[in-house]
């Protein structure tokens, strides 16, 4: 059946399916800079991006180099961080603050403290990384998997296509928090993880990404080195890895920005029910999990994740927006 | 020709306004059209063409806008502006406003046939609804009426079958055909005077011959007048009476058919005649023109030809030649802007020529305007309004 | 009637709540539990953890009967019922909160967990040494059928359990036969005497034999009730409402004011406090511990609380090849953290802190000198011993599981967890389930190794009698069943509780029940963790609302001791 | 091909990816962790014999494909299976649940249709002016923010701190006013869309910023294209060249990805009806989850996708019906 209709990129907004293989980086650069949501855009990814790097390597050189949890790490030495999973000893530190410009609030913790006690500002910032990580490496799996399946169905046609075009569309057509809930819990064996929800959200954007790749693969597939290529005596494989796929990229690039924002969305939502990222672990979907319970006592603990994932999605998304209007010339605002 | 003209253009300047600057689309143009004759709008794209033909029925849009001059339509001012008591610029009293033009000159006095024949219907909606709505519209007829006077224009362009057709959507149409049921839509809405925007550039040759020839037919028939808007001399000297010829955003040339064609006045139309096949010229013979039309938003200095011009001096550079009478043929002004002809007498003869060879050619828009507009002489002394 | 409900699970339904119970006379409620958490008070002089007797609201009287009369409410349970209302089969609470307003007991608790008489009409003549009780019941009562409730029918209701292979079964097969005399006097004889009888067994809710002859009587008996109760079955949607109306024939005083009551739920805690807070029902069960204070401190709303026999417990794998298997590990672990902390700042609203494997209230009915025991025995927050006792008994590399719900339970392993972090058991992990899945690792595990789980977390909620806890959850039959510590005892501590479940004599009983708990405090087959209260939220409107430590008591609209009216 | 032949034509072309769904479903929940029989007899004391005895009764000591074959053949008749945990037939329970979803999912809808194009046509015609830009924002929140953090938000605004909705629960309109207690028919009404308002904003949020992206795109684009320029040239309005010439064009990708989106939004109905307490497929779906009820949870998926690919089928021939362009058949 006929999923779409080449449309469904059109999952998130403008359909990319029209964007030119004009792809020169400088001048795609020089473009979205122009457009001043396009560089707020890419200022927060930037800085998200810079974000999680940082913590990233943080936690893991404090683990490698010191061992436990409680030992030091680089972003204590600054002032305002705490370790983001350490909870406070019986005594010290106390649970529930509210943010500094709070009555009851302190400046150690400027956005308060967790029901556990720990620095919601640091959680904060350490959120970044797992939202960050679980949108680009999901994105890499449905982007791969999408692009291979795309380009062999592209190119073979036929009974090859029909099949792979099939099982596509049987994927697209389970709501993917629905696919992906189902997948993480059964294939974990009740035990959800952030690991299988990476893998879940990553199958669910295959066919997404399949469907760009195929119909650019359809018309790249009767050009004239393609041709050149074949009467040659070069393999299939060869011809598809070497020429088919690059030619097709730049539409499929531009979807994937956007499509990290409508990834971080789906894991929020994900650990929100509890089968994405696991506690003490911070991330926002799963502090939101948390701070539900407390949205009568304490409504910052909701707020301030929320404000996070909208602010790092809005990032890729105007970014994407202004790679895309930087690529697709047809509308210019 | 003594007869008041249908339409008069005097001194028309549309400019676009864009982050980049000012475009000078069109930029003080003046010409007429007298009853039931045709009149080419002839130049390269990017000359201006349509933004004069759109400015005629005030179809500018954001962010162009009309800036000067006159239009006058049956002695309606369709355009025209005043001094008002403060020095500014207003529109004159008399100027029919944006509802009257609407109203009263789009589609039953001046209607337009556009260049593209695939995107100019609606395809969502059938060809008969389309053309039905617009007769009831401008003809003031019941429902029932325009769609039988649909049908018969449709007839009347040569489309087999007419009432079937009537229900059938564009992309049933092939392009030929769509361009003649756009023909249709604009007789049918019987105005007086039809702008044909490029109307066979889209189509193939035969199809092309066999538009040309029906409007050709139809236009005697009906007596309407045509502005014939188009980049190819040929399709001018089939079917126009007399041309005008545009070059950024300026007519270059004014003169009957004929005239324009045996008795050359600029050399920008030479050129244009010697790129132009012709059966009494070999494929060697063709000769196109050198370099690329500047852009309008940065013209050159003086002539704005003098770049690409094989007549060029230096004093080109420095004069901005207005578009004047040289000559005089049928009745009609043969004009042209380009002052090696005497009645500009200018210092033309006495000043070098300026080498347009190969170098030329690779002379960018950029670097043809170096120098800027400050240094620039008009001959007519007008004001640059910017 | 016997009802066991496996503590607390939040969010959603679980497969498995169930029941045990138990009787008793009894000492009258002391609010032991300020003195359990330390001292009680922060440096504030704020008290950290709530009394519930604070929230004893005083009786109330309408000043409009007739409006009074004409009052509706809707209670919002905290779990969906499993839908099930023939007390013979059911076996989850929400399904009981509703039937035990269609349904009158054979006796009833007070709020002190004290069994009075309410179909009988006093407390049994026992013979035979404990194995022959003797019922006399009221007469004139009449089921909403209209047929009068005789001594037959209680007859048929203690038979009915291992007659219709009800899955409560287990707590009524030591009845060996019950048979009505005449009219109004049962005999019931047991196989043995049995301990918890007159404590808690005996409160069954008396069904019409007349109505469930069939096993297609009996489906339909199950969701359309027939009962003797104050309230009439009305209207029932699966899994989305019950209403019940007023019984104006109702036998027994006071008559019900409201005339109807409407049973919904919201497992969503956030959802339900949402509600309460908006005025979009009368009333909610099961308030979270940090929006106390919202709902306390709303001039809209009243909060109600109850102590309950509630139990959670923090339980290790005592096998051989386990870590835990040795008790230094064990009392490390317990040494490492501090539950009085996690209580005051999590929970002190709506738990207490446990001293022995009972709760306080079941506690109340039997004298135990907890205060004492706690002093000696439990062990509190010192990291340095927690080392000390660790240190040379696990490797370092040890990496212990400990598995939790994922409730408060949930981060209190987490908080465990992190604590041995800090004394450098870096591969110490927590792990959050569903609660069907953290059944099959540790309870239904029959094989458990010391990478399934090596501590767990669940509840239980027993009642009045302490053979609820001691059998259910520390007896070796019970291993696969409602327990998996594996721990083997002391020579007699099986036997010891196994021979007090068939004591009729309650002095002996206390005796077995000291040892075995002492043991249990040495050592720490489990670690008594908390007992929740029993708490709930209603609209100022709602009067004369009382909260009772049987969760499947409550709303309880109407007894002795309250008649919920609205006050519009 | 006509309408209707072509409606047959999709329908059947939907077949494999429906027997795909089923297949999937099946799959996943055979790899379900633990034993299904023993989570069903949990709590009681089971032996060997029992065990046996309830595989055999539930099909479950049969090779996989047998199995497949069994549910498929259930299927086809209606019988989705048997709820482990609820002890009651899967499709009954889909009966019960589906109505409240699809109330919420098609308001959520109507709510994003009713705002998204009107603002869309706005933005689009006032481009780069200030209600364009406003407009732009408001949808680049819309498809930046958490559905079910925009209802938390929602709950504690309008129905905590307000006062003015309800914070939970939906009231059915094909219930009787007389359960409610409410005096007529317009107070069911009126208390039907006071108990949807907060829901259907917060799923229909996401829905109505991408439509309204997309509709302003479309819009934009439609209003450049040269039938319009023709329109203007022959005098027509310019509210009818946007109502009709440019709309009805602009129309036709919106279709598409309405039915497209159904698919979010049947999922963003999982969390907004945890959030809202909303009795519906979503909510069984995670109670499902919960207690690896595994029947059920592949009777909910097989229904969601089973809704989707069926609205994805309605749009299609919307389209069709609307695109004269679409030759029936040869569209894929």
């Amino acid at each position: 059946m006929a999923i779409g209709e080449g449309q469904m990129g059109d999952r998130s907004g403008g359909p990319p399916e029209d964007v030119e293989a004009k792809f020169g980086w400088r001048y795609t650069f020089a473009k979205v800079m122009q457009d001043t949501t396009a560089r707020w855009g890419l200022y927060v990814v930037a800085i998200v991006l810079l974000i999680s790097a940082y913590t990233m390597i943080d936690s893991n050189l404090s683990r490698l180099t010191f061992g436990a949890v409680s030992d030091f790490t680089f972003a204590e030495a600054l002032p305002i961080f705490d370790h983001p999973e350490r909870i406070p000893p019986p005594g010290q530190g106390e649970e529930n603050v509210p943010p500094a410009f709070h009555a009851d609030g302190s400046l150690s913790n400027p956005l308060g403290t967790d029901p556990s006690g720990r620095d919601y500002f640091t959680r904060i910032v350490y959120g970044a990384q797992v939202s960050v990580s679980v949108g680009i490496a999901s994105t890499l799996i449905g982007f791969v998997g999408g692009t291979l399946i795309g380009a062999v169905s592209g190119y073979y046609g036929g009974r090859v296509d029909d099949v792979l075009m099939r099982m596509v569309e049987t994927v697209y057509a389970i709501p993917p928090l629905i696919l992906i809930i189902v997948f993480t819990v059964f294939v974990s064996g009740g035990t959800p993880d952030i690991t299988y929800a990476i893998i879940g959200v990553g199958i669910t954007f295959i066919p997404v990404f399949a469907r760009i790749i195929r119909s650019e693969v359809l018309s790249v597939r009767e050009m004239d080195y393609i041709e050149a290529a074949k009467a040659s005596g070069v393999k299939n494989r060869n011809i598809i890895l070497r020429h088919v796929i690059p030619n097709s990229f730049a539409p499929v690039l531009v979807y994937a920005t956007l499509q990290i924002g409508v990834t971080i969305l789906i894991v929020a939502g994900l650990s929100f029910l509890g089968y994405g990222a696991q506690p003490p672990t911070p991330d926002w979907g799963q502090m939101l999990n948390v701070s539900h319970g407390y949205m009568h006592s304490n409504v910052w603990l909701s707020i301030w994740p929320g404000l996070a994932i909208l602010i790092t999605i809005m990032g890729f998304n105007l970014f994407g927006d202004g790679l895309q209007d930087a690529l697709d010339p047809r509308i210019d605002d | 020709m003594s007869a008041e003209p249908l339409l008069r253009v005097e001194d028309l300047k549309t400019q676009f306004f864009t982050d980049a600057g000012t475009v000078r689309a069109v930029d003080g143009i003046s010409f007429e059209v007298y009853e039931g004759e045709i009149v080419g709008l002839v130049g390269e794209s990017g000359a201006g063409k349509s933004v004069a033909s759109m400015s005629l029925l005030r179809l500018i849009e954001s962010p162009g806008e009309i800036v000067g001059g006159e239009i006058t339509y049956k002695g309606e001012t369709i355009f025209g502006l005043e001094e008002g008591p403060d020095g500014e610029l207003r529109e004159r009293e008399d100027m029919l406003t944006n509802e009257e033009v609407r109203t009263r000159i789009r589609g039953n006095e001046i209607a337009v046939i556009f260049q593209d024949p695939m995107e100019s219907l609606n395809p969502v909606f059938t060809v008969g609804s389309q053309l039905r709505e617009f007769i009831e519209l401008n003809r003031d007829l019941s429902n029932g009426a325009a769609r039988q006077e649909a049908i018969d224009m449709l007839r009347e362009v040569g489309i087999p079958d007419p009432e079937e057709r009537y229900e059938e959507y564009p992309h049933q149409f092939s392009g030929g055909m769509r361009q003649r049921v756009l023909i249709a839509m604009a007789l049918a809405c019987e105005p007086s005077l039809i702008i044909a925007d490029e109307p066979t550039t889209a189509l193939d040759v035969t199809v092309e011959g066999q538009i040309i020839d029906l409007v050709d037919e139809l236009q005697q028939k009906y007596d309407t007048s045509f502005i014939w808007v188009t980049h190819d001399m040929g399709v001018v000297a089939e079917i126009c009476d007399r041309v005008n010829v545009m070059y950024l955003g300026e007519i270059v040339e004014q003169a009957p058919v004929d005239e324009l064609f045996y008795d050359t006045k600029h050399p920008y139309t030479d050129a244009l005649l010697d790129s132009m096949p012709r059966p009494d010229r070999t494929v060697d013979e063709l000769d196109p023109i050198t370099g690329v039309m500047p852009e309008a938003i940065s013209p050159p200095s003086g002539c704005r030809f003098h770049p690409r011009c094989p007549d060029a001096r230096k004093a080109c550079k420095r004069i901005h030649p207005e578009n004047r009478e040289v000559a005089r043929a049928e009745g009609y002004p043969h004009r042209a802007a380009c002052i090696k002809h005497d009645v500009f007498g200018s210092d033309y003869e006495e000043s070098v020529p300026i080498e347009n060879g190969a170098g030329a050619d690779q002379q960018t828009p950029a670097s043809a305007t170096d120098g800027g507009r400050g240094e620039s002489e008009r001959t007519d002394g007008g004001e640059h309004d910017e | 009637m016997t009802v066991y409900i496996d503590g607390m699970v939040r969010k959603l339904p679980d497969v498995s709540r169930r029941y045990v119970l138990a009787t008793g006379t009894a000492v009258s409620a002391t609010a032991i539990a300020g003195c359990i958490g330390g001292n009680g008070e922060d440096e504030n002089g704020e008290e950290d953890i709530i009394d519930p007797t604070d929230y004893d609201y005083d009786r109330e009287e309408p000043d409009d009967e007739d409006a009074a009369r004409e009052s509706t409410m809707e209670y919002t349970q905290e779990l969906e019922r499993d839908e099930d209302f023939d007390p013979i089969h059911s076996n989850d609470a929400y399904s009981a909160q509703v039937y035990n307003l269609v349904f009158d007991g054979l006796y009833e608790w007070d709020a002190g967990l004290d069994l009075e008489p309410k179909v009988a009409v006093d407390m049994p003549d026992v013979e035979r040494d404990g194995t022959r009780y003797l019922y006399e019941i009221h007469e004139g009562i009449e089921f909403h059928n209209g047929e009068e409730l005789t001594a037959s029918d209680v007859a048929h209701t203690f038979m009915a359990y291992q007659e219709e292979d009800s899955v409560n079964e287990a707590q009524y097969d030591m009845i060996e036969d019950a048979e009505a005399i005449d009219d109004y006097q049962v005999q019931v004889d047991l196989e043995h005497p049995y301990g918890p009888w007159e404590l808690q067994t005996m409160a069954i809710s008396i069904v019409p034999e007349s109505e469930r002859e069939s096993e297609d009587d009996r489906e339909e008996f199950n969701t359309n009730p027939v009962g003797s109760g104050p309230f009439v079955w009305s209207d029932f949607e699966f899994n989305e409402y019950v209403t019940l109306e007023r019984n104006d024939d109702y036998w027994d005083d006071p008559e019900p004011y409201l005339q109807e009551i409407t049973f919904v739920d919201n497992v969503d805690e956030a959802s339900r406090v949402g509600e309460i807070r908006a005025g979009d029902t009368d009333a909610i069960a099961d308030v979270p511990n940090d929006d106390w204070g919202e709902l306390e401190g709303d001039d809209d709303v009243r909060v109600h609380i109850s102590e309950s026999p509630s139990y959670m417990h923090l339980t290790f794998n005592c096998r051989d090849d386990a870590p835990t298997g040795d008790p230094d590990v064990r009392r490390g672990i317990c040494h490492a953290f501090s539950m009085t902390d996690f209580v005051e700042s999590r929970l002190g609203n709506v738990a207490q802190p446990l001293s022995a494997p009972i709760p306080p209230i079941t506690n109340d009915q039997w004298g135990f000198p907890l205060d004492e025991w706690h002093d000696e025995h439990y062990p509190e927050y010192d990291p340095d011993q927690a080392e000390e006792l660790l240190d040379g008994a696990v490797d370092d590399d040890w990496s212990p599981t400990i598995a939790a719900p994922g409730d408060h339970r949930g981060d209190l392993a987490e908080r465990i967890v992190t604590r041995l972090h800090e004394i450098g058991y870096e591969g110490a992990q927590a792990e959050t389930l569903d609660f069907g899945t953290l059944l099959d690792q540790t309870v239904y595990n029959e094989d458990p190794s010391p990478d399934d789980f090596q501590a767990y977390l669940l509840g239980w909620t027993g009642g009045p009698d302490p053979d609820a806890y001691m059998y259910n959850l520390y007896h070796e039959s019970q291993v696969g069943v409602n327990q998996a510590h594996f721990y083997e005892g002391s020579d007699s501590f099986h036997d010891d509780i196994a021979e007090a479940r068939e004591l009729a004599d309650q002095d002996e009983r206390y005796d077995l029940y000291e040892g075995v708990m002492l043991e249990i405090l040495e050592e720490l087959p489990s670690l008594p963790a908390y007992s929740f209260h029993n708490t709930m939220a209603s609209g100022e409107h709602v009067r004369d609302l009382h909260a009772h430590p049987m969760v499947q008591q409550n709303p309880r609209p109407v007894s002795e001791y309250g008649n919920v009216w609205i006050d519009d | 091909m006509g309408l209707l032949r072509y409606t047959a034509f999709r329908v059947v072309q939907a077949i494999p990816v429906l027997i795909g769904i089923t297949v999937i479903t099946f799959i996943l929940a055979n790899l379900a962790p633990g034993d299904p029989v023993r989570l069903m007899l949990q709590g009681q004391e089971v032996d060997q014999e029992v065990i046996e005895r309830v595989e055999r009764q539930y099909g479950l000591d049969r090779p996989l494909h047998e199995r497949y074959v069994t549910y498929m053949v259930n299927l086809l008749q209606g019988d989705l299976g048997h709820s482990i945990h609820r002890d009651r037939p899967v499709t009954d329970l889909l009966i019960q649940r589906a109505g409240p979803t699809l109330l919420l999912v098609i308001s959520a809808y109507a709510f994003a249709l009713v705002t998204a194009i009107p603002l869309g046509i706005i933005a689009a015609t006032r481009r780069n002016e200030p209600t364009d830009h406003v407009s732009r924002i408001v949808a680049l929140i819309g498809v930046s923010t958490p559905s079910f953090w925009i209802g938390i938000m929602l709950i504690l605004i309008f129905a905590i701190q307000l006062g003015w909705l309800p914070s939970s629960g939906l009231v059915y309109p094909w219930r009787s006013p007389a359960h409610y207690g409410y005096s007529g028919y317009l107070e069911l009404a009126f208390q039907t869309i006071r108990h949807l308002l907060l829901p259907m904003v917060a799923l229909g949020t996401l829905q109505m910023a991408t439509l309204m992206r997309v509709e302003r795109t479309q819009m934009i684009e439609s209003l450049q294209g040269e039938y319009v320029k023709l329109a203007r040239a022959y005098g027509v309005p310019e509210r009818t060249i946007l109502r009709k010439h440019a709309f009805q064009v602009a129309q036709l990708p919106i279709i598409t990805i309405v039915g497209l989106n159904l698919s979010t939004a049947l999922g963003g109905a999982v969390l907004i009806e945890y959030v809202f307490n909303i009795n519906g497929i979503g909510r069984l779906f995670l109670e499902a989850i919960q207690s690896l009820d595994y029947q059920l949870i592949m009777g909910i998926t097989i229904v969601i996708g089973t809704m989707f690919v069926i609205g994805v089928i309605i749009t299609d021939i919307s389209y069709a019906y609307i695109d004269p362009r679409v030759t029936y058949g040869d569209r894929d």
